[in-house]
């Protein structure tokens, strides 16, 4: 009981933690169709920014400055690389953010080496919320919670309530009307993948002390956050917030219930031997495949339902 | 390193008739890449230890020289520049990272010695730890200076205090970790039927982002001490995730000691966490030796890193030793010489290259991650203190090594 | 585009160029083991027969990966699995055959990886050939992801991390070699590229070739033509396994090693790289990508260990600034130098290329500088550039560095309009526009 | 004898908007059928209903009496029943001679043969050349389809539909964009490649309309309000009022 309960509030907490790194990727996705390789990248910049910022001046200028430092990059990235890609369609985009994933990577290896760096929590966040049966639940992660959960409030009522909302919503389905209207629809899209850029940055400056920051961190989160997004259905914000969710919960409770095919079977009255076709796959527990059951998820949906869990058009 | 890699080119494009008369080591580990720093860490220790060896004469009245190729971590990339040492006539063959690296390589040789006689070479590794190399795999032109896995395991077992009664086995999920929770659990039964193990767990390598759920698990289990295999960001998210929930085990780790791991575990870590080493820069200090404390001093003043690749003095003396005693460089016949022989290193303690398997039989340490310490280990605040010392002796394991000695 | 139009004109009417182009790389190939020959030692430098072989590999493999993201228009990130699990088997039924179970010639033992490449390719090509575009991008993600973990986690089959072993010395030659020389393992390596290229070539001529163009293009008009586009797909990535299978199995026997590298993403990624760095659109285009990542990886590697980020920075100003890759560019220009309008071109082109050379030169020098500072080179004092030795410490090396690439660069930018301009001035004279 | 097509009481909805509400039709063989209607009428989706790239709410579509409704595009092709787009819609990257090489594959039964060249199939290359001929795009044949000009690649996109030879053949819009001139081209040369075929398109071009239609059915807001030949139709009151009527005005 009680290690279902510790359970239940560290899916909810990872689930979070992804779903500030799937927003991002959503927003880009659901305006500009990209599928951006180069995000988990965004991510990492994010984390070490901030860890250049915080030794300096601080955690809290970090938490402000970093997010608006990946935005910038965003920007630059969209109006000087994306844009030239666009001209030879979605293949072009999609690869030039694979390749800008690859060099961020080598990048950040050549100026921050290939080991982790010392990125703290801050001291001021450093102690125990509170503890659920002798289990610690620390402040930085309440904090955590508070972002993300602010984060999925803020995005919601910009698309849904603001004039901007409205445009961008607009520039997606109708790029020609918008344009006619007046408004400047590169520019829209400028101003959104900086907004994903940003909101990539900020899940870095909050995830990189959280986690470890090192110039592996974007290549081993950049898979999951995909199959978040694209299990959620690419596009639809709220489908992405209950597929990080569901990904969160089923990672942990997949470490949780330690049984295997093999057990299953047996429970059928089937015994698995050595000598069974297949024995050592059906022997293995469920922890052992717990991070690899995202994936498993996501190829079923897709071949099952292309268009992901909410998603409104196919992937 | 770019001027042997200039070195090289050189070679390479036969430009210099090449003083055949320095000894060349080629060394192969990734250079370029996610693990480039190892590798060139790798590289630049064993130039250090390599320069203070030949400063003493060398061997043969020949110095030795290092030279190193990129095998970017995959075996297909050695097994090239395996060739391109061929092609350059060097003797020897070193590589570290990657028992997979290691598999392909010790095959590889094998078949080449086989298939040209006239240019056979000797390969060693004081880095890849899979238990098959010197068991299953063995070859006679196969050195191993570093423990095997199996080693690891029944030294993190011995090293258990008697108040421990419970521990909790946590392992990455591919062939090392896999033996090294067999392997674990065979010591356990053998040295401390008193300890119960609480639980038994394979992750996937690096795929594992919040370990709090594994955090859970064990605290739940009732755990006083893990043992664990993990390395890299599995390791220290393991230990950030423990310490913050407030998870109260001691880490007895095989790798909290290597490259970027304390630096991400951080001061939480503080007489919590504890590694095997084969050498760290406060043992020269413990133990008192004035060249040793010489030569660590002389290195914290020129690198900006730990030194944790001292003992490969060493493994270097021993090959030394062999080739003076072989009287030549003929890969043949200092692997016949090698067999067997013994040597003392600087601390005092005996290194022993077992005939059976070519596996050494070194000294080994427990350490604690401490405050208490002269050198702290990268910038952190806390560095490495020996707790525990293993004999070579002490530590030699059955083998089912079947060795194919050569005719000749 | 362009690069199609050209093709399907090749296609029509051969060109004597053309074939001679084709004849002399074959030519090429065979004597370049004994052109650079060590002659010191007497022997085959072993380096350049391993990276020959390994260029031939990865030839087919490319090739056939042109088949999914060329001529498909399918985009995979998996596509090393094809390439690995094949292997496991050739090694497999390699030693089976040393062990006198099974008796299969040597010289057809790419065979046993084609087909049990077709036959993985069809088990998992049947669910994935249901989608396209990004859902057919992400399976095949998702399924690399798969079976990498899978060949980590499983010894049975895939040999945990040492891989699985085996000698091609099998004694089952129809030719009575032995194959334990490498530069015999080359040979049947290029014969087995030859066959594979020339089948790839003709099936892009065959009525499914043609139709998984059409599916590229246009995959829902194909229906209303009596088509279904899932069958198309589905052959043709069977077929594509089909061949990255004999490519597995000739990288079973040069490395007689596989291990689970084999089906990694570092493979699959440098397909993806290869394919487009040569150029899709053309079908030679994977070959010429093939050679220059082998050369990057290794020749570059062997004086830079920043290689990675020069393969990372062609690649992308390949997507960029030449969707139509290598060959693409190289075919753009076939009729403008058929029509001896060439010269018209060239001190444009001088005029992009001294200042671009400079540019790449200030690029070069601030990654090397960078890459030796974060591995600790200047501990030694100096680091090696251009032939010379430097102190990476020093402010006027990364000041010059920088200086070239931003003034060589923006110099470059606007001679590259103005050849732009003027390329569209004689390409309109030219069948080229 | 049946109907070449027959379509009786087709509804289709998207979520709670009714676009297509009971339309029965029957188009007899060898007909040349037009349907025309405002925008917005349904024309398109009543083509998309037909050649299976939507499936019905409800009804029955039958192509010489066998019901297709909800089969795939390319099972009802298989049948006989093809069609074009209004928006062009051919293979851009293949050239003209390989469109069209596209189109008779599969009615000759080449299926997906990988071990044929096409270079070497004289009586699929002998089919292509005379449809280029007919299209007069034997000057273009080994163009880029999309470097065509907009008028030849309209013919492209006829002729893509009919040359597979399929019995029924639903034309989109075939002239649309097209001056006077082309538009009259593009008639006689539909008139001259259906001929004996079963042809149901829609147009805005009433020049084109009445210059080629048998007979022609006036669709407004998802209803059918008037079938009969031109001349009953132009005079039907109804459709003066709701599309003649507001054209006129």
């Amino acid at each position: 009981m009680e290690l279902l309960l510790v359970s239940v509030l560290n899916g909810l907490l990872y689930g979070m933690l992804l779903f500030m790194l799937a927003s991002g990727l959503t927003l880009i996705f659901s305006i500009m169709g990209v599928l951006n390789f180069a995000h988990a990248s965004l991510y990492m910049l994010g984390a070490y920014f901030a860890y250049e910022i915080s030794r300096r001046v601080g955690f809290w200028v970090a938490l402000v400055i970093a997010p608006l430092l990946c935005g910038l990059l965003g920007a630059l990235i969209e109006t000087y690389g994306l844009r030239k890609a666009h001209r030879h369609g979605h293949v072009a985009e999609l690869l030039f953010t694979f390749g800008l994933a690859f060099i961020v990577e080598k990048l950040v290896l050549m100026v921050w080496g290939p080991t982790a760096v010392p990125y703290r929590v801050p001291p001021e966040l450093d102690f125990t919320l509170f503890s659920v049966y002798g289990t610690h639940v620390s402040a930085y992660r309440g904090f955590i919670l508070l972002i993300s959960a602010a984060m999925f409030a803020a995005i919601w009522l910009l698309l849904t309530r603001t004039r901007m909302g409205f445009v961008i919503q607009a520039s997606l389905s109708h790029p020609d009307m918008v344009a006619s209207l007046g408004h400047n629809v590169p520019r829209v899209f400028t101003t959104v993948f900086a907004g994903g850029a940003a909101l990539a940055g900020l899940a870095g400056v909050i995830g990189g002390n959280y986690l470890v920051t090192e110039p592996a961190m974007a290549f081993s989160m950049g898979p999951i956050v995909f199959v978040v997004v694209v299990f959620g259905g690419l596009g639809s914000l709220a489908g992405c917030f209950i597929a990080s969710l569901i990904m969160g919960f089923v990672q942990t409770f997949a470490v949780v219930l330690d049984i295997s095919p093999a057990d299953l079977l047996a429970r059928l009255g089937v015994a698995v031997t050595p000598a069974t076709p297949l024995a050592e796959v059906l022997r293995v527990p469920l922890p052992r495949i717990g991070p690899f059951l995202p994936f498993l998820l996501m190829v079923f949906m897709l071949l099952v339902r292309p268009r992901g869990l909410l998603g409104t058009r196919d992937t | 390193m770019f001027r042997c890699m200039l070195a090289v080119i050189l070679v390479a494009f036969g430009a210099a008739a090449r003083a055949e008369d320095s000894i060349r080591i080629g060394l192969t580990d990734p250079m370029s890449g996610a693990f480039a720093q190892t590798g060139q860490q790798n590289s630049q220790q064993a130039q250090y230890l390599l320069d203070s060896i030949n400063s003493k004469g060398g061997a043969l009245g020949r110095t030795f020289e290092l030279v190193t190729y990129d095998n970017k971590l995959q075996p297909s990339e050695a097994l090239i520049a395996l060739q391109s040492m061929v092609d350059h006539n060097i003797p020897f063959v070193w590589s570290n990272a990657g028992s997979n690296v290691a598999a392909a390589l010790i095959d590889g040789v094998e078949k080449h010695n086989a298939r040209d006689p006239d240019h056979r070479v000797l390969y060693f590794t004081a880095g890849s730890t899979a238990p098959e190399l010197t068991n299953e795999k063995c070859s006679f032109w196969f050195f191993r200076f570093v423990p095997t896995t199996e080693q690891f395991a029944e030294m993190l077992v011995r090293a258990l205090p008697p108040e421990v009664k419970k521990v909790y086995l946590l392992n990455p999920d591919y062939l090392y970790g896999q033996a090294m929770q067999r392997d674990s659990t065979k010591f356990l039964a053998q040295y401390r039927p008193d300890v119960q193990a609480a639980g038994n767990e394979l992750i996937p390598v690096g795929k594992v982002k919040d370990f709090s759920s594994y955090i859970a698990k064990i605290k739940a289990s009732g755990a006083q001490a893990l043992i664990t295999g993990n390395f890299g960001p599995d390791l220290s998210l393991l230990i950030k995730a423990g310490t913050e929930a407030g998870l109260d085990v001691s880490y007895y780790t095989v790798w909290a000691g290597t490259g970027g791991t304390p630096t991400a575990i951080g001061p939480a870590g503080n007489s919590r966490v504890f590694a095997l080493q084969a050498f760290n820069d406060n043992m020269a200090d413990e133990q008192g030796d004035a060249a040793l404390k010489d030569l660590v001093t002389r290195f914290r003043a020129t690198h900006d890193y730990d030194f944790d690749a001292g003992s490969w003095r060493a493994m270097f003396e021993l090959l030394q030793a062999a080739i003076q005693k072989a009287g030549s460089t003929d890969p043949a016949k200092v692997a016949q010489v090698l067999e067997g022989m013994t040597s003392r290193d600087m601390l005092g303690h005996e290194w022993a290259m077992r005939a059976e398997d070519h596996q050494v039989l070194m000294p080994y340490y427990v350490s604690v991650f401490t405050k208490d310490v002269k050198y702290d280990s990268e910038h952190t605040g806390l560095g490495w203190k020996v707790i525990k010392t293993y004999e070579g002796k002490d530590l030699a394991l059955p083998t089912t090594c079947k060795m194919k000695r050569p005719a000749t | 585009m362009s690069g199609a139009t050209i093709r399907r004109r090749g296609g029509a009417r051969r060109t004597w160029w053309g074939s001679w182009a084709w004849f002399s790389a074959l030519g090429l190939a065979v004597l370049l083991p004994w052109i650079i020959f060590d002659w010191r030692h007497g022997r085959h430098d072993g380096f350049a027969v391993a990276l020959l072989t390994q260029t031939a590999i990865m030839s087919v493999f490319a090739l056939s990966y042109n088949m999914l993201s060329g001529q498909s228009g399918l985009l995979s990130f998996g596509h090393a699995v094809f390439l690995g699990l094949p292997a496991y088997v050739t090694i497999h039924v390699m030693n089976a055959i040393a062990a006198g179970h099974l008796w299969i010639p040597e010289e057809l033992l790419p065979l046993v990886g084609g087909i049990s490449g077709l036959l993985f390719a069809a088990l998992f090509g049947y669910p994935t050939t249901r989608q396209r575009a990004t859902a057919f991008a992400m399976i095949t993600f998702g399924i690399g992801e798969l079976v990498t973990a899978a060949a980590t986690m499983f010894q049975g089959f895939f040999g945990g991390e040492g891989g699985v072993t085996a000698d091609r010395a099998l004694n089952t030659s129809l030719l009575g070699l032995s194959y334990e020389p490498a530069i015999e393992v080359y040979y049947l390596a290029l014969a087995w590229t030859v066959i594979a290229v020339v089948l790839m070539r003709l099936l892009a001529r065959t009525p499914l070739g043609r139709m998984a163009e059409a599916c590229r293009d246009n995959h829902e008009r194909v229906r209303f033509l009596g088509y279904d586009p899932h069958g198309i797909r589905f052959c043709q990535f069977a077929l594509s396994g089909f061949f990255a299978g004999i490519a597995g199995a000739l990288y079973a026997m040069t490395y007689e090693i596989v291990t689970y590298d084999a089906v990694g993403a570092t493979l699959s990624g440098n397909a993806l790289f290869m394919t487009f760095i040569g150029g899709v659109g053309v079908f030679w285009g994977p070959i010429v990508g093939a050679v220059l990542v082998v050369i990057m990886q290794s020749w570059v590697g062997l004086v830079s260990n920043a290689w990675q980020i020069y393969v990372g920075v062609l690649f992308i100003a390949m997507v960029m600034y030449a969707p139509g890759g290598l060959a693409g560019l190289i075919v753009l220009h076939g009729p403008v130098w058929q029509e001896g309008r060439i010269q018209a071109l060239l001190l444009s082109y001088a005029r992009v290329a001294l200042p671009g050379l400079l540019a790449v030169l200030g690029f070069v020098a601030l990654v090397e500088l960078g890459s030796s500072v974060m591995l600790g080179e200047h501990e030694k004092g100096a680091v090696r550039l251009f032939g010379g030795a430097l102190d990476p410490a020093s402010p006027w090396l990364w000041g010059g560095g920088a200086a070239l690439l931003l003034i060589g660069g923006s110099i470059a930018r606007r001679q590259g309009r103005a050849l732009a301009a003027r390329w569209a001035l004689i390409a309109e004279g030219t069948s080229a526009g | 004898m049946t109907p070449a097509l027959a379509l009786r009481d087709v509804h289709k909805s998207f979520g709670a908007t009714r676009i297509i509400q009971g339309v029965s039709l029957e188009i007899r063989r060898g007909e040349r059928h037009a349907i025309i209607g405002p925008n917005g009428a349904g024309k398109t989706t009543l083509f998309n209903l037909i050649s299976g790239r939507l499936p019905v709410s409800s009804g029955v579509i039958a192509l010489n009496g066998r019901p297709i409704q909800n089969r795939s595009p390319q099972k009802i092709r298989r049948l006989g029943l093809t069609r074009s787009f209004q928006i062009i819609s051919f293979f851009h990257r293949l050239s003209v001679l390989d469109n069209l090489r596209c189109a008779l594959l599969w009615p000759l039964g080449y299926r997906v043969a990988f071990w044929r060249l096409l270079d070497r199939e004289r009586r699929l290359n002998q089919a292509a050349e005379e449809w280029l001929e007919r299209l007069a795009l034997t000057a273009r044949r080994d163009v880029q389809a999309g470097a065509l000009s907009y008028a030849e690649q309209r013919a492209l996109e006829i002729g893509l539909t009919v040359a597979g030879g399929a019995e029924v053949v639903l034309l989109d819009e075939p002239t649309a964009g097209m001056d006077r001139g082309e538009a009259d081209r593009t008639t006689a040369l539909i008139r001259e490649i259906t001929q004996g075929k079963t042809l149901v398109m829609v147009e805005h071009d009433m020049n084109v309309v009445f210059g080629l239609a048998d007979r022609i059915s006036v669709l407004v807001y998802g209803h059918l309000i008037a079938s009969g030949a031109p001349g009953d139709v132009r005079g039907d009151p109804a459709v003066q009022e709701a599309y003649l009527g507001a054209e006129a005005a």
